[in-house]
């Protein structure tokens, strides 16, 4: 039951059975804090979740849109306010917002190793970092992502096949490149897409936060940055505020490649009608950054039960595979397949991703592994000091 | 240059302002409306200078006027900028015809000298004295030379001496650069003084339009003699008893003779009048006498006389 | 001899012409924004090819109560945060402006608050007002109120008190600054007379203060109307969850990153930028018979 | 009620403005104050009416002014609330103290009938004409029978016969209700008639404070007597010759008379005068007469004399 | 008998007094949100316990020229936009005023623009400016250019023209408004006289109109000045990269950084609200004595 007064934190669910969860969750309303960019997705989540959940569950799913930064910060000042019943129920999330919300002690938890679906059909291992910070239950995963370039076959030949040829492609056509400002979430990660293939791979990265290694590596970084710039798109003067810009940018012909944390995202754009259909996407050899999302529950969730049944039913074989169909919205399952029964195996591997989607067989190989936040901060500051306001 | 208005008519809400108003006005002249408060002058001065449209007539000029020789209004409530000083206000007109500083500088110099308002050139208007803001006002439409220039109430808050060296001015610039002059004014003695001729403004009409001694004298109508100045209605029989120097004493015994009070003359005497108030004015006193049943207005220079004195009467040359 | 020509025919014919060069880049501007927002209410030219019939959109907002109800609440929290910030404003700029001399530098702390952007102020409300907020803690340890529960459920009563709080907070200095200008030309005689006729602070108030500020009032009243009925920031943070507002209904329907996205969110755009054309018309035309013309200088 | 004013002093900007004024006014007296415009006659008013605040000095009441009996001033430009008709406008201080609605309809109504607005009632100030604005002032004023009343220049946009309606009004009430009544004006005739005290503004100064005869006739200053009115300066010996009726001709061979121009007579004759102009002033001609080297100002209500003619000049009773 | 009592002396006091009920909550927010960023600035009371020196993050800001360069540039973007808008604006609403009685209705349009949010009239600069946008694309059909690449860079030029134009499209009915208020009381009788004497259109209105306007465009100043300096929604979409907003730059340290920056954003936020108080102090008094006292009514 939703509760009124809001001086009473209802802190039970995490340590109830699930089974009573559930009960509990029955009929209530939850609010789902998300990003709203993304009309596909928030199709998917007003029918086809919101549906299942009604039907399900009897909850009243309620999607509202915002940006992880500003619920993180939402939540900062309800904590400092003392609100202690807040108005979301559930975040979806992952990286540095976690870590943010985390250190600062917003988040509800542990929670996730107690919910069913995460028991049976997640791999522990594969979700047990979030971009180099321990979750520790925290949030349950969601999804899987990874980072793709988009072309379109009718303008450009052969996309280039590592980052070598694509800062020569960029040199031979000035004005046809560019990519998102950091700290956008894509133009950050392309950004340290670039730190792992100019300073020699991920792995010198994974054990933590060196600032030597930091100060040794990142100058190469700087200096191939730097050497496109005035090839890139306006000269380089300016860079797109976010990746929808550069969607737009590349969607009107304005420069040749697109980018996107979401191997879908090409064909989602394609079915909306926004790319033209020749468009395809591309990785490169020098390998390609994947992250799993996630959802969290807030301190102060008022419906933290309904939270944990919505968290768990996302991350369910029927929620990862409607969420896998490409007219739905394409995102990467987040569950071991190994780990499922054979037909819903079979049920995955039926899926047709579309032209413009790769497959998991050529995603797969060159899958590398997101940097621990801290670098990821330093890259972004660094950005700006060495690359933006040089 | 000269101007004329023909059958100028003007209604606010219906209510009728002004009918039917015609006449002239020739270069060198200066003519002077006068009416009772609320007669539609101000309207009048304000279709003549084109800031408000007549609804019937029109005004017609012998040359159109032109932003260098403008017609200029001398508003009641003066209309000074308040965000300039004396000085500014009153170089005004010539900073807008681009005239070389020095002498914008020497014209406004001697206007502030002439007007007495050189110690207040650098005030703001807010800071002046009403009778301060009313010599800006002229001495900003007069700097400038103007075509036809209109002035409405010009007088009111100026002093005495003031007024005097004002009017001369006045008439000296317009006689000199022949700037047809209209001027309302509530101040008739002043009206009668500087005015070649004067209007009379009662109930919508120009009810006369005469050289200034005319219209004292020979006043149109009973509305127009009574309108310059108490009259009294002395019956034709009582005249001839009084008046020996009666001009043309009425014929008909029943018609009244009209008489100013300047034209009675008070002797000491038994009879058969009879003072019963006396007011001191200045240069002469006015008294009532009580004559049977009538109540004469006299003005007398002599203030030998007291209330409830016996007085002989005698009417003077002047009759109306 | 010549006639002087009545300069009044052809004249705004002129005047509009005149205008012209300023006007038409704004013009094209709006009327172009209006336009597409139009089309894409009715589903032309949307992004997504649109499926259904012309006035879809319209027709699902007009069947729907809940549509009815955020416009209801929508309007409340606009008028209620326009007129309280107008009057708070008038009253105050007022007060400042009979402030002797010396104290007039003083004066100068009204502007500051101008400078917090609307979501910095929601923020504050939010700490600050909430039962379990700093205004609450301190009521609490001054023994004022014995617990939390005591202290007035201010931000989620129903009735959007956090909204208009808030929009009233950053409204109250533009509404002062506003009548402020139009007192610097007031004239204290004004004042003085009425004073000297026996006019008590109020009357003097209500009767010669507020007339001349009326313009000044009313331009600040659509403002600050305006503003609160269509935008997102503050209900952002401040507004509950049900009535909602009509601003944040649109905002989930479209506002994130691209302009035009679906039929529905413009249908409302739409909607609502015809209530904000009506309102603007009505207004004016009530402010025009209150003050039945004549009255103008 | 009776105010006293006990050396006010005043400065705009270090310019002094009113240097030691002291006097006082009784109840049911009215005195007016005169002074060449930019005297400090409003700001003395506003001092007066506790609007300015004294440099030195104060003013004292018998009985200090409150709400229901307030100091009231009528301002020289009237200051009407622009958003009032003249029907609010005049009834705003009943409003203020709450009477009975129809009786406020019935003063006001009054007032509007007495002051012949009645069609302007519901009209607005910007409507009117400015004579009109000014009664509406005056009526504002007068309806909420004022402990103390002050009036700056009441009649300067009144014709003559409203302005004697209204001065006749202000007077009875005035005197009816005991009010303390001061009175600033350009009108010396008015001031004159209607007035029991005269106060002389000039140099920063109360010149003199008296009966308007005596002001009029025994002014305390060459300055006063010349504000008041042209003054002829005849050398004694020459009055002697002149004056059969001069009272206490010089006694000085060296002294100058000073006589008013309605002082001297002039009568047909053979000289030793020659009329040099002639003007025509409503009531009575201006003529200037040329005597040697002299030049007299004559008032007379004679017109028959005309410019150039020799006249014989004869000095009149009152010499100042 | 009794003296009057001068009633100058303790007036100021008392009137502040009568205006604290008023008062207090609104300096109880303002004060305590100022008092939180500044603290937060030194890194007290910060989400995270900051582990470096008070003035670290102050330290930091000044040792950056890339501060100063944003800084600069925000200083003349808001310059820039809100010195067009009301010197568009003041004009405007002069020619507006000017209009004729029957097309008074008409002048309602110009009101039509307030109801659009910041955001939107960012995306309809963006949608019609940009160089592909449909400006370029109506005057390259029209064959007034050849190729997107002659139409004027107008978004990208480096100098925030985007910016400036969105800004100044949104601040000028605003400041339209703001001087219409004033116009409404204007004395028609002072153009009059100044065009009897010989004045022309342009004189007349710097001569004339303006000073009557002043109060109302310095008003009109500070507050589009403050807005602009401070607002994001409009760099949001607008701004170019290089040289920043200090604005975006504070909203990517607010909600896109680690929470460890948080001292550096609320230093930013400190050193902006400095800057704005000290601007208001200044340009009052830059008018005040421009104005030079007896200058009122
Ligand atoms: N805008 C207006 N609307 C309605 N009536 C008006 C308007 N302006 C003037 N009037 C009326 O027209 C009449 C004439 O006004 P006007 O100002 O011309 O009088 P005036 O002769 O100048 O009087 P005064 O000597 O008192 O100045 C007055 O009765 C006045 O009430
Ligand atoms: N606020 C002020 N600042 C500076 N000087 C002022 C101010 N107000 C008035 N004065 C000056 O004080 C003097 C007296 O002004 P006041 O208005 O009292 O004159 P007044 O006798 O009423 O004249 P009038 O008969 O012309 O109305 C004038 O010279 C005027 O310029
Ligand atoms: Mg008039
Ligand atoms: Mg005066």
């Amino acid at each position: 039951p939703c509760l009124s007064a809001d001086h009473t934190p209802d802190n039970a669910p995490a340590t109830l059975p699930f089974a009573d969860v559930a009960e509990r969750a029955r009929g209530t309303q939850v609010r789902w804090y998300m990003y709203g960019g993304w009309a596909h997705v928030n199709d998917w989540v007003d029918t086809y979740v919101a549906g299942e959940m009604k039907k399900r569950y009897n909850i009243n799913l309620v999607r509202v849109p915002m940006d992880a930064g500003v619920f993180v910060n939402k939540l900062l000042n309800e904590k400092a306010a003392g609100k202690a019943v807040g108005n979301i129920d559930l975040l979806w999330i992952n990286g540095e917002n976690f870590k943010n919300a985390r250190e600062a002690g917003l988040l509800f938890g542990p929670f996730a190793d107690r919910l069913p679906n995460v028991e049976k059909f997640v791999d522990p291992a594969s979700v047990s970092h979030d971009f180099g910070y321990p979750v520790d239950g925290y949030e349950a995963p969601y999804g899987r992502a990874q980072f793709v370039f988009e072309y379109d076959t009718a303008q450009a030949g052969t996309p280039p096949a590592d980052l070598a040829a694509l800062k020569a492609w960029i040199m031979e056509n000035p004005g046809r490149f560019t990519y998102p400002q950091p700290p956008d979430f894509t133009g950050s990660a392309f950004i340290r897409q670039v730190l792992y293939a100019v300073t020699g791979g991920h792995d010198q990265y994974m054990a933590g936060w060196d600032p030597d290694l930091f100060a040794e590596k990142s100058p190469l970084l700087w200096k191939w940055l730097n050497d496109i710039e005035p090839y890139l798109w306006q000269k380089g003067r300016t860079y797109p505020k976010d990746s929808a810009f550069l969607d737009t940018l590349f969607s009107r012909g304005e420069v040749a490649f697109g980018m996107s944390y979401h191997p879908s995202h090409a064909q989602n754009k394609i079915i909306e009608g926004s790319y033209p259909d020749t468009a395809r996407t591309f990785v490169l050899r020098d390998g390609s950054i994947f992250n799993t999302h996630f959802t969290a529950i807030p301190f102060n969730a008022p419906n933290k039960a309904g939270a944990m049944v919505l968290a768990d039913f996302l991350i369910s074989a029927d929620a990862q595979l409607s969420k896998y169909q490409p007219d739905n919205w394409g995102d990467f399952p987040a569950l071991d397949l190994e780990r499922l029964p054979e037909k819903e195996r079979e049920r995955f591997r039926a899926v047709d991703l579309g032209p413009a989607t790769l497959g998991s067989d050529v995603l797969g190989p060159l899958a590398v592994p997101e940097i621990p936040s801290a670098y990821l901060e330093a890259l972004e500051q660094g950005w700006k000091a060495h690359v933006l306001d040089r | 240059m000269d101007l004329e208005l023909r059958h100028i008519g003007k209604q606010y809400k219906r209510r009728t302002i002004l009918e039917d108003i015609s006449f002239g006005v020739g270069p060198r002249e200066l003519v002077s409306v006068v009416g009772p408060s609320g007669a539609g002058k101000t309207t009048l001065l304000k279709i003549i200078a084109g800031l408000e449209q007549p609804d019937t007539g029109q005004v017609v000029f012998s040359s159109p006027p032109t932003r260098e020789n403008p017609v200029i209004i001398v508003f009641q409530d003066y209309v000074l900028f308040p965000s300039m000083t004396v000085r500014a206000n009153i170089g005004f007109g010539l900073r807008a015809r681009k005239m070389d500083r020095d002498l914008i500088r020497k014209k406004t110099d001697q206007m502030l000298e002439y007007f007495q308002l050189a110690a207040q050139a650098d005030q703001y208007p807010a800071q002046l004295s009403a009778g301060q803001k009313q010599r800006v006002a002229i001495a900003r439409a007069m700097v400038v030379n103007p075509a036809v220039l209109l002035l409405d109430e010009p007088f009111a808050n100026l002093d005495r001496n003031l007024k005097m060296e004002t009017a001369r001015f006045i008439r000296n610039t317009q006689k000199e650069f022949g700037i047809p002059t209209v001027s309302v004014t509530h101040d008739l003695a002043e009206a009668f003084a500087m005015s070649d001729r004067i209007g009379i403004l009662l109930n919508q009409r120009m009810e006369q339009f005469d050289t200034p001694e005319q219209v004292y004298f020979s006043p149109a109508s009973r509305a127009a003699a009574e309108f310059l100045g108490p009259v009294n209605r002395i019956p034709a029989a009582l005249a001839r008893q009084l008046g020996p120097d009666t001009g043309a004493a009425g014929e008909n015994p029943d018609q009244e003779l009209a008489v100013r009070p300047e034209n009675i003359k008070i002797t000491p005497g038994s009879g058969p009048g009879r003072i019963t108030e006396k007011t001191f004015a200045g240069h002469y006193f006015a008294y009532t006498v009580e004559l049977d049943t009538l109540k004469l207005m006299v003005y007398c220079q002599d203030g030998r006389f007291k209330t409830g004195q016996t007085v002989s009467l005698k009417l003077g040359p002047g009759v109306v | 001899m010549s006639l002087t020509v009545n300069p009044g025919s052809g004249k705004g014919a002129r005047l509009l012409l005149g205008l012209s060069p300023l006007l038409v880049p704004y013009l094209v501007l709006f009327c172009g924004g209006v336009a597409l927002t139009v089309c894409q209410s009715l589903g032309i030219a949307t992004p997504l090819p649109h499926p259904g019939g012309l006035w879809d959109a319209y027709a699902g907002l007009i069947s729907d109560p809940a549509f009815f109800a955020s416009f209801g609440f929508s309007l409340w929290v606009a008028g209620a945060s326009a007129s309280l910030s107008v009057a708070t404003g008038a009253f105050l700029a007022y007060r400042v402006w009979k402030l002797p001399r010396q104290l007039a530098p003083l004066s100068l702390v009204y502007k500051i608050p101008l400078i917090l952007p609307h979501i910095a102020v929601a923020f504050l409300v939010l700490i600050f007002w909430s039962r379990s907020g700093i205004v609450a803690s301190a009521a609490h340890s001054l023994g004022l109120i014995q617990g939390m529960h005591e202290f007035p459920n201010i931000l989620y009563s129903g009735w959007g008190m956090g909204m208009i709080l808030a929009y009233t907070l950053k409204g109250t200095p533009f509404a002062m600054l506003l009548a402020l200008a139009l007192l610097a030309r007031f004239d204290v005689r004004q004042i003085q007379t009425a004073a000297m006729l026996g006019a008590s602070g109020p009357r003097i108030f209500f009767a010669i203060v507020l007339p001349r500020l009326a313009p000044a009032l009313h331009t600040g009243f659509i403002i600050l109307f305006l503003y609160s009925f269509g935008a997102f920031d503050i209900p952002y943070i401040l507004s509950e969850s049900r009535p909602g507002m009509l601003s944040i209904h649109v905002y989930n329907l479209y506002f994130k990153h691209d302009l035009a996205r679906r039929p529905e969110a413009m249908a409302i755009l739409t909607l609502m930028f015809c209530f904000a054309v009506v309102f603007i018309v009505a207004y004016s035309r009530a402010v025009a018979r209150l003050e039945n013309g004549g009255r103008k200088l």
